[in-house]
């Protein structure tokens, strides 16, 4: 991170850190829950918890306007095709949140239909580990996403836009 | 806990008039843990089910569940058992009916009947190929439809037959 | 508006489709002529993987089924085990599982009106809701460290005792509950644009209802008294006063009104059971591998969406030879095109809220 | 004041006005909203992004300015790249015409504190703020997708529907005021003594639902309904093109905001004009008046989305056709039966 900081011009820098800001401030998340932690991840938007608290309860129905794909519980191989094609669907740049373990790497089901880990199919930037993860796990995840983007350099993705693939 | 277990007389009463009106049918019944258990005759069950649900008051199909016997089919070698769990309302009496199916062999549908069998027999038929003739759109209902094998027969292995997991 | 008939897909990826549930929908402009669901998109072979591990390893598994009432799924399970491997329960662990239950129906209760609101667009009731459950899940943190799986019930009894503080604890928060409760009415039961969208919508009448298999609140709805709590009863239910509540009309208002009936009721089963707290074991003695002799059984239990049953049959060792869930979700959802042809296109997403359904116990 | 001022410098100025006062509005509407929603349900809402949440929605806007635009290829390119354009601009438009108090006389120059003076104001606004549908309609129909055609539908005979009502009420408005200039209209409310509100209330309370319903707002958001059509007519827009669809539904709350208040509520007049013992109401600059008065409809927006469900669309339709227009109809031959014997 600081050696390409280094590098950069002062002025890019500066964009950098404006824009990120703006990102990490406003993660509207995509509205899809799968299982289990998708009810977990109501809960933390609603009033206990209140993930509105940094900009992001604005559940987006569609996958469009979205930037934060919560993959929220099991992911089936019946399932899987629509995942990739909803995370497709999305605008750059997006990111994607792994919420439980079944997202994560299959969880408690070594069965016959469930995808053995979301990572399979979608890159994925922050897990987050429970059998549903309780709402302070899941806002721990979306600050941890936070921290993440705040390290980014998305003026190199406006001026390459190669480079989005090797983010 | 009363009742559950408790071996009721309308158990045995229905029992009776079963084997009473089909006396060819009925191979055996039981009554174990308050549960009455019927084995009928795969050929008879449409007539069976009609009976129970008409003139008997077993007004609600519960559940179908299949049974897979490829570890015990010395019994009568059948692969599949197949159970129909019907319940009196009012009256409060579960009767359970079994009926043996070879593996090429087809069940007579049971949703002229009981309109809740749809969903049910086609759970049946994906998880375990039973085919029931006279369903009005036997598919598969949890796997996709290009899925190969039926997962729930105990020669599946666990993992999907391309070692999934 | 001549239209001709349009295809619409409707999820599995749909923000009212309480899940991955997929619609199939065939609508001339708003008019709805034909429903057809397409389910497994949550199926992820519980049945085939218990049928691989212990009576006991089971029990968690039971949690991620009906994810908004993990408690009645345990209760279902275990009851079955019990019975089929003759294990008496001592009393003071009925009670507790009353408890437990009855608290997990309201939950589950809060949950479903509030997402059937949601869809219907009233959004606040889903906070209003949320806020509520949240109380009852603090009691399950407090009793066993989970909120939403929480595995609180054991073949043989439960896992923890109710100390005194949890009591005082259950005590103010189901005393707390008709507050959150009236809110939510006062917001809803006689708005004219809530009675103008439930009334009269998605009729299922007394004799349909019965033969589609219906079962639980959305049965009771349209005029059905079957409530096995009352009818069969298990875990000492018989010895609690309740009423089964019961509606006529079978609309989702009616659906809407008997889920908020049966929260009063399960506060005072809830308050009943604290009060006649017996003492005693909290759990019987089952042998830590536990063989199930030979046998099969099936049990159904009154659970907050429908009648949930379990079938399970022993071949005389320590896993199960097979496991069969019968999901309220599973049967109630079939009765959606019923209910839904000829209504316009904004009412399936209410009547679909209104039957309640958990994506995780019909794919299982 | 030299011409360079006069002619120049005070028009630029005033451009800029017309565009940054609404998107200002815009901005504190929206961090009003998500705030005052939050707080009726007892949540925080957001408080994380400058003083209390404020920087909210310029994260937001700088945050969709940076997303990718996505277009299918089966999209209409030209009208699915025009109607978030004439949707945004439409609103902004109007904005020229709505007046922000009376002119102010700065030695001999006289700053009027509207860009253009119409004697038809009142229709120009109307008008400019109809051209909005057509946004919603060819964004949906552009998109190519069901769910936009459908919400693209729905919005047609709900705008189509709720202008009738809007119309007559208006009319009722300028039968009283005897002028469809807007400035003229506060003007014979304040020499009246009456606000034209209270004068007629059933003008006002048919003329609020209908303009409700026609800024697509809950409990009208048929159109846009999350829960049925997943985002409605703009489900297949992103970035900066969704983001001039999501501000022009604030512009436009913002804009019937100031048009009830004009209309109806006195505009920039101070209340209790004829109460001798708050006369220190008028120390108060009249612009701040008219700001309290507009976010008090504003709050009543957002408070009315918080509480009420959704309409279906044949309650919709029933409620303009069975009830608004009937009463609007009966509401408008009485004041002009009492116009024509006064």
């Amino acid at each position: 991170m600081t050696e390409s900081l280094e590098k950069a011009p002062f002025l890019l820098a500066r964009a950098d850190a404006f824009i990120t800001w703006a990102q990490k401030n406003s993660l509207w998340p995509f509205g899809s829950g799968l299982a289990c932690c998708a009810i977990e991840m109501i809960a933390t938007a609603a009033a206990r918890f209140d993930i509105a608290r940094f900009g992001m309860e604005l559940f987006r129905a569609s996958p469009r306007q979205a930037d934060l794909f919560i993959v929220a519980g099991t992911v089936t191989n019946k399932m899987a095709p629509v995942i990739r094609r909803l995370w497709e669907q999305m605008p750059d740049p997006k990111w994607a949140l792994a919420m439980g373990n079944c997202a994560i790497g299959g969880g408690p089901f070594p069965t016959y239909s469930v995808l053995q880990g979301v990572d399979k199919i979608i890159p994925v930037d922050v897990y987050v580990a429970g059998c549903p993860p309780t709402p302070q796990g899941l806002i721990h995840g979306l600050m941890t996403l936070q921290e993440k983007i705040a390290r980014s350099h998305p003026t190199k993705e406006i001026l390459d836009p190669d480079a989005r693939h090797n983010r | 806990m009363p009742d559950t277990t408790a071996d009721r007389p309308e158990l045995r009463q229905a029992a009776d008039s079963l084997a009473g009106r089909f006396p060819e049918a009925v191979l055996s019944s039981s009554v174990e843990k308050g549960e009455l258990a019927v084995r009928l005759r795969k050929e008879d069950l449409a007539a069976v089910l009609s009976f129970l649900k008409d003139e008997r008051g077993f007004n609600v199909l519960d559940d179908i569940i299949v049974l897979d016997n490829i570890r015990s089919s010395g019994d009568g070698g059948k692969r599949f058992t197949v159970l129909y769990q019907l319940y009196q309302f009012p009256g409060f009496v579960r009767l359970r009916l079994a009926v043996d199916v070879g593996e090429n062999e087809a069940l007579d549908s049971a949703v002229p009947v009981y309109r809740s069998a749809d969903w049910a027999e086609r759970e049946a038929f994906d998880m375990f190929g039973v085919r029931f003739e006279g369903h009005p759109g036997l598919r598969r209902i949890y796997m996709p439809d290009e899925f190969e094998g039926h997962p729930l027969r105990k020669d599946f292995p666990l993992g999907g037959r391309d070692g999934g997991a | 508006m001549a239209l001709k008939e349009i295809d619409l897909n409707m999820g599995p990826q749909h923000p009212s489709t309480h899940g991955v549930l997929r619609l199939k929908l065939a609508v001339d402009n708003e008019v709805v002529l034909r429903v057809v669901p397409v389910i497994g998109y949550l199926h992820r072979g519980m049945e085939k993987l218990w049928e691989s591990l212990t009576y006991v390893q089971v029990v968690p598994l039971t949690d991620r089924l009906d994810y908004l009432a993990a408690l009645s799924n345990n209760l279902g399970y275990v009851l079955a085990v019990e019975k089929l491997a003759g294990i008496e329960v001592p009393r003071r662990a009925r009670y507790i599982r009353v408890v437990l239950a009855e608290l997990q129906r309201l939950a589950s209760h809060l949950a479903a009106v509030g997402f059937m609101a949601n869809d219907i667009g009233a959004m606040s009731v889903l906070l209003y809701g949320f806020e509520a459950r949240e109380d009852v899940l603090d009691i399950f943190e407090e009793y066993c460290g989970a909120r939403l799986t929480v595995h609180g019930i054991r073949i043989g009894g439960v896992p923890h005792d109710l100390d005194g503080a949890l009591v005082a604890r259950i005590r103010t928060v189901i005393d707390g509950i008709p507050k959150h409760l009236a809110d939510i009415r006062t917001l809803l039961d006689e708005n004219r644009i809530w009675k103008g969208r439930t009334v009269g919508v998605g009729v299922i009448g007394a004799g349909d209802a019965v033969d589609y298999g219906l079962t639980g609140p959305s049965l009771r709805a349209s005029g059905v008294p079957w409530d096995i709590r009352k009818d069969i009863p298990y875990s000492s239910y018989d010895e609690f006063d309740f009423d089964v509540p019961l509606r006529t009309n079978g609309d989702v208002y009616d659906r809407y009104f008997v889920r908020v009936e049966e929260m009063y009721q399960s506060i005072r089963i809830v308050r009943q059971a604290l009060d006649g707290l017996p003492a005693g074991e909290i759990s019987a003695r089952v042998p830590r591998v536990l063989k199930v002799p030979p046998g099969e059984v099936f049990h159904t239990i009154e659970a907050p969406k429908g009648v949930l049953g379990f079938y399970v049959k022993s071949d005389g060792t320590d896993k199960p030879e097979r496991v069969k869930m019968k999901s309220p979700s599973f049967i109630n959802l079939q009765s959606l095109e019923h209910m839904c042809k000829g209504n316009l296109f904004s009412d399936v997403v209410g009547i679909l809220g209104s039957l309640d359904i958990v994506l995780g116990e019909i794919d299982k | 004041m030299t011409p360079f001022v006069a002619d120049f410098l005070i028009p630029v100025g005033k451009i800029a006005a017309v565009i940054l006062y609404p998107m200002g509005m815009v901005v504190v509407m929206i961090w009003l909203e998500r705030r005052v929603v939050a707080l009726i349900q007892g949540r925080l809402g957001p408080n994380r992004v400058g003083f209390q949440g404020i920087l909210q929605p310029v994260a937001d806007a700088v945050k969709l300015f940076f997303k990718e635009n996505i277009m299918q290829r089966q999209a209409d390119k030209f009208l699915f790249n025009i109607s978030p354009v004439l949707v945004m601009f439409s609103s902004l438009l109007a904005f020229c015409f709505v007046p922000l108090g009376e002119p102010i006389q700065i030695g001999s120059y006289t700053l009027t504190l509207w860009i253009a003076e119409s004697p038809v104001g009142l229709l120009i606004i109307l008008g400019l703020s109809s051209i909005s549908v057509f946004g919603v309609i060819f964004g949906g129909w552009a998109s190519n997708s069901k769910y936009p055609l459908m919400g693209a539908l729905r919005s047609v005979i709900q705008v189509l529907s709720y202008e009738i009502p809007v119309g007559l009420t208006v009319l009722t408005v300028a039968f009283i005021a005897r002028s469809m200039d807007l400035v003229e209209i506060v003007r014979r409310q304040e020499s009246s003594g009456v606000w034209y509100g209270f004068l007629m209330p059933v003008s006002f309370v048919v003329f609020w639902i209908s303009a409700v319903a026609e800024t697509n707002r809950a409990p009208f958001d048929l159109p846009e309904a999350e829960s049925e059509l997943v985002a409605g007519y703009h489900t297949e827009y992103s970035g900066m093109k969704f983001a001039y669809f999501y501000m022009a539904e604030y512009a436009h709350m913002v804009l019937v905001s100031s048009l009830v208040v004009i209309l109806f509520f006195g505009g920039w007049l101070p209340p209790f004009p004829s109460v001798k013992a708050l006369s220190f109401l008028h120390a108060v600059p009249g612009f701040v008046w008219y700001l309290i008065k507009i976010m008090f409809f504003l709050y009543l927006y957002v408070w009315i989305r918080a509480t009420f469900p959704r309409y279906r669309f044949d309650l919709l339709i029933r409620l303009v056709w069975k009830w608004l227009i009937p009463l609007s109809l009966v509401n408008f031959l009485a004041i002009a039966l009492v116009r024509y014997l006064l």
